[in-house]
């Protein structure tokens, strides 16, 4: 029994948050609240020159060659800070659904641009207020040029190339497809739009006749974009799972800090008990979050599964400690000044990211019907 | 078992349906929640102070206050009469609540007859309006834990500290005031209260930033601000016994919850597709929509059971606590399935894009500060406890010990 | 504004439970649950005896001629001592059918012996474990016969007649009727079966070729049934809301009582909290079958709504309570000899009489949803 | 990352599984929940007795004893390792647990070596059968809150008092007991700790009913029960440092949640339809069968993380303790849900009307204790708040105080 990371695994995490810890503290997240940055651009740089954007990407294609378990560690210290950056976009969403559906030109184009940080990378399916499905994409894609809106779409504004989820005609599932877009071209037009999480930029993004090429095969988007979802999801399980436990140390440190009527509020069972919960909560996400990790590393069959579980797992965890973190504090806990703001943001914004808990439920429990396992 | 005035309170309402038809307009309720004025602060207040004198001129600005005071004398159901009526009108609210609510009940209670004579109307006719400043940065819940001091200087006292979550601070002219006299006692027996000019100098206020970005509330900080021993309520010591009347006409002046609530919520599931199809349709949302339903409705009719008693004269029964313990989680929990409903769009916080304004996602980040101001859930699970159930008092450990020998932040 | 119950009727539920408390202790709920006995006959006579059974039946046809809040202040009374009686079976659901949907003939042939507790009435409508509807009725009537199976009947063994559903070969809603069985004829066999409560009887009913007759109109029978459902909901809300009063007092005397480390285990915030949540949803409930008690007195068009919503919060508020009583309690709380069970048992028969919370829930939202509130 | 063995590891599993084949009949696994014996206890009993006098043999009782005491001097993921293939194996279970996981242990520490010599190996050869005296009616979780009384008579100390909870007390040859030698002194200090012969004249157990109909349980009464002095396990009024011995070895004993959890609720929800259709196509019953998968792989990764630390020769970090808190509150709340899902029929608790034989119907009774039994809900978050997470205990005011003049019930 071997269900833990390798200790260079854990060196490497070491590294990223003796970093973080000095480069991303709380008032470097709040530079980028309080400005009109879409992220923390000293960070990012450290980051890629860390070598921590290339970790999982083939040493073929600029990257440093590791895999999924890398990337996953590095992830657990990106949400322990709410870093302002943007890795998950780029990394785990464009970079990874090129790796698994890119053409041989689109790897040689992108991903070495992706792995070094030159450029950021985004994934852009959402089209306003709805859960995106084949049935309501309304952005087309036909004879090489992208037409539509998309909204919001995660580091819009700064990102250079978009896969897109389109609309190419098909009837069913087989109505959409993702296809790859440079930003910097005349037929995208975009705009920053406000969201519950400003330490994370979001865009509107129009496209009028952009030039964009097919990702894999036409008619196959939506099942592409499932399996980049699903990698995506342990990927930020693994950032919900470091916010949790930040969360909940903040708390933690709050509850022996803090006296009332001569005592620390933590000797009260109200606050010991919700600090417990939370702790139950997180183990129950690491342990699911590590089970994510394997699978996708050993790309298993079960990673539908696995990732499903991952992710509601650690979106409950990280819900609850961010939350319950601010009611901890009292009246300082939602102010302005205070800092657990970042995680009640952020553990909202990744409960969203990627669709919300219900659909990754119903898309557990098809798996489990299709497993047979009863 | 009905919702029907009596015929006296039948007669109070139509009188105060015609005043209020006389002297205000009536509010546009097909844009009900929507209607947030756009005025500046500055010129809510002057509409607000002009709001005020007429009403209080009618009667009708403090029901049950005694004719001496300028009000009707009259009883509890007619208050609520009147506001049930009121909330009929475009009218200014939210300035002079505390005042009129706290802090000259308590003046009314403990200055002298030639105090009240001088602050009393000016307060009620909306000239002068009122704070409250207890809080302090290490006092929440535990309030009596509070720092701030006072120090006799001839025939006044210097008081030096910090206040906190003090409501209107800066538009307000006067303030009632409880801080620490004696530290070498136990802490509730060491406190002494005034009431004091807001304009003193050596008051300093700052409003404090919430995460959902509005500054309701203040700090204020007293540095060798001079008052006459005359502004003090109650004997040197005393403090504590002054500071009960108020908090006790506090759980009166705190509104329930407000906000988006199962209506908007049903509009959205109705308008919203999910991945499977229209989120309205699927059970999870129903069972969701059933749940908060259910717990408004019960709010509702509590508060009828509430009225019932107060109509019958009698005092309403413990069951008035319950509110904020049902609604904050509600608020908090309700605005977040929303924005789940809504997918990754549910992360913009955009008047345009976002369904109905963003209201579901103001509402998620403020709820987070509604479960914690005036009482936060586990205190109100506490008080229902106590003061409900009968259930004995958590240990205390700072009843007997003089309060500088407490263990707090920094020394323990 | 007057919420509430009058003088008369508080002064029928106080004798009630004076009654109650007198005859139908904790010790005599036991002597159901410990023997065969289908309910307690002492106390069933005692509150037929008192008129109780007849309160809401019109003086014509041999009833007390009060209304529904007569019964009501009633049912929480009996609630509140968890009565092992057929109350809810032959009043809520027979007598309430009848009244609501029978012919003058079958009114004066039952009501009045249902009025006098000379027979008990049931409603048979499942058939095992899962939920009844028009599409899965197997029972028939056709030709004055009524064939098939019922299972569990509430009161099976005892009652004499019964209001059964049947398919009568209609499509839609439209393929089910109600129809009433005189119980005591050759082709009814029946037999007891084991619950989750055994102070409630319940039993198994096969019909052969059993004499029955109509009640209401031909393929009507769910929408009746729905509407005797509608007022048995708000009824059995009372109970609900009595056992929710009487699992809390039961856990806050016992709460005072116990020491833990020298202190009553009542002062620990765990339990402190616990008993303030099950007052919350204790007072919730009571305000939500207040209402529904007055519109179903009303004969208001709302009663679905506000009946379903009496039950929602009923339901979930003597779940949590009786579930959380026995944690209170401690080790003693999951023994027999304890009291604790009869309401642990009562909440989740109660809960499930009239079909799940998450049935109620989906008439609720249908209802809100035919209101065009939003 | 991986779930496989070391090569050790991998060794010693084939040494099992060859042992194992050799000796035992395997488990029909296509009725693996189902397959309850329906044998009677006392035959039970015989079987199992056998069985441990087999494994005894070859080494596999106790494997991580040092072999001087019959053990095999191994290492913890080895005594995992041999449970995990003993449990394809039909073999008796639940008899000798006790006694070798917290009643020997407790004797290896605190006995004499020939004390040690007459009574260790018929324990692990399963000819004795011991179990543990400590709760008591007015001690659950305070467990040193206990009041059977040791009185000292020349050689001899006579027991009076009663004990609860006493799991296999009617078929038991030996047991352990702390008693209160000095109720003058603060509760931990007055105790002393004996081991004694359960036929000891003067010793009634009487079976415990539980609400589920089941009485695994005894109260065990002591009246002048006589046990020699030779009998005593560390100094008189140091019985609480002997118990702690016993209660460290008791969160291993205990094992995790079993009965029916997601698999068979799958199962269930495919078979019954709602009213609306088949309750699998309900997204609500989609919903709760995710969040219970997703706690139950969970908790089953989170041993494997415990497991992981054991093979690297590690201790387990504070994960294991959240196994109870999360399984508990599941059995129960599945079994509701269950019983839910089949409408007015869920209320039948009937081994063939019922689905999978009243499975969910006798979990949801049974779920009511296993939230209570070794720990409950609220003790195990105190224990995770405190000894996990560091936070302070609550007030103890217990502490400094004679047991005689602490407040308990009927003396306030």
């Amino acid at each position: 029994m071997n269900f833990d990371f390798s200790d260079d695994q854990k060196m490497l995490k070491d590294q990223a948050r003796k970093f973080l810890e000095d480069k991303c503290s709380y008032d470097d997240v709040r530079t980028v609240l309080e400005s009109d940055a879409s992220h923390h651009d000293e960070v990012w740089q450290g980051l890629c020159d860390l070598g921590f954007t290339g970790a999982a990407i083939p040493e073929q294609y600029g990257g440093v060659g590791l895999g999924a378990l890398e990337l996953c560690v590095v992830a657990e210290e990106l949400g322990r800070c709410a870093a302002p950056v943007p890795f998950s976009s780029s990394i785990y969403m464009a970079a990874e659904a090129l790796k698994i559906g890119g053409s041989e030109t689109l790897k040689q184009t992108w991903l070495p641009k992706l792995a070094s940080g030159e450029i950021i990378g985004t994934l852009a399916a959402a089209e306003g207020p709805a859960a995106p499905s084949p049935r309501n994409i309304k952005t087309t894609f036909a004879n090489g040029k992208l037409n539509g809106r998309k909204l919001p779409v995660p580091d819009g504004e700064t990102a250079s190339v978009a896969i897109v989820l389109a609309n190419t005609g098909g009837t069913g599932e087989q109505a959409v497809s993702l296809v790859v877009v440079d930003l910097t071209q005349d037929g995208v037009t975009r705009s920053s739009v406000e969201t519950i999480d400003p330490t994370r930029g979001h865009a509107e993004i129009n496209f009028d006749n952009a030039d964009a090429s097919l990702l894999g095969v036409s008619g196959e988007g939506w099942a592409l974009m499932k399996r980049v979802e699903a990698g995506a999801a342990v990927l930020v399980a693994f950032e919900q799972v470091g916010g949790t436990e930040a969360a909940l140390n903040m708390a933690k440190d709050y509850s022996l800090d803090r006296y009332a009527f001569g005592r620390q509020i933590g000797s009260y069972q109200a606050i010991k008990h919700k600090l417990a919960d939370m702790y139950v909560k997180l183990e129950l996400a690491r342990s699911n979050a590590y089970y994510g990790a394997m699978v996708l590393a050993q790309e298993g069959a079960d990673l539908e599964l696995a990732a499903a579980s991952a992710r509601i797992s650690a979106t409950e965890a990280y819900r609850f400690a961010a939350q319950e973190c601010i009611q901890v504090h009292g009246g300082i806990g939602f102010t302005w000044e205070a800092n657990p703001q970042f995680h009640y943001r952020r553990s909202k914004l990744l409960a969203l990211s990627l669709g919300s808990a219900s659909r990754w439920k119903n898309r557990l429990v098809s798996e489990l019907e299709k497993s047979n396992v009863a | 078992m009905d919702f029907n005035d009596t015929p006296e309170e039948a007669k109070f309402r139509s009188e105060v349906r015609e005043w209020l038809s006389a002297n205000a307009r009536q509010r546009d309720t097909s844009n009900a929640k929507a209607g947030v004025s756009t005025k500046s602060e500055a010129e809510r207040l002057v509409r607000a102070k002009e709001w005020q004198a007429k009403k209080a001129e009618a009667g009708y600005a403090a029901i049950t206050w005694p004719t001496e005071y300028g009000g009707l004398g009259g009883t509890s159901i007619q208050s609520v009469i009147y506001s049930q009526e009121e909330a009929n009108y475009d009218v200014p609210r939210g300035f002079f609540e505390i005042g009129l609510g706290m802090c000259i009940p308590t003046m009314m209670k403990w200055a002298t007859p030639e105090q009240n004579e001088r602050f009393v109307k000016p307060a009620l006719f909306g000239e002068e309006v009122w704070c409250q400043l207890f809080s302090e940065p290490a006092a929440g819940s535990d309030v009596a834990g509070l720092r701030t001091k006072c120090e006799r200087d001839g025939d006044d006292w210097i008081i030096n500290g910090q206040k906190v979550w003090t409501s209107g601070a800066h538009f307000c002219d006067y303030g009632i005031i409880v801080t620490r006299s004696d530290p070498t006692v136990p802490k509730h027996k060491g406190l002494t209260f005034f009431f004091l000019d807001m304009k003193t100098p050596g008051i300093e206020i700052r409003p404090i930033k919430q995460i959902s970005g509005g500054s309701g509330f203040n700090e204020v900080f007293f540095n060798d601000v001079r008052v006459p021993d005359s502004q003090r309520l109650g004997d040197v010591g005393e403090g504590w016994k002054v500071s009960l009347t108020t908090l006790m006409n506090e759980r009166l002046a705190i509104g329930g919850g407000s906000g988006v609530d199962y209506e908007e919520l049903l509009k959205l599931a109705r308008e919203t597709e999910l991945e499977e199809g229209p989120a309205i349709k699927d059970s999870n949302v129903r069972e969701k929509l059933a749940d908060w339903y259910v717990q408004s409705q019960g709010l509702k009719y509590t508060k009828f059971r509430t009225l019932t008693a107060l109509s019958k004269g009698q005092v309403p029964g413990a069951e008035s606590s319950i509110g904020k313990i049902v609604s904050g989680p509600k608020m908090q929990d309700l605005g977040s399935f929303a924005m789940d409903i809504q997918g990754q769009g549910g992360i913009l916080q955009d008047g345009d894009e976002s369904p109905m304004g963003a209201a579901f996602q103001n509402q998620w980040l403020g709820a987070a500060g509604y479960r914690i101001a005036g009482g936060t859930d586990e205190i109100l699970r506490n008080i229902v406890s106590e003061q409900v159930l009968g259930l004995p008092q958590d240990i205390r450990v700072d009843k007997n010990v003089p309060f500088n020998e407490l263990a707090s932040s920094g020394k323990k």
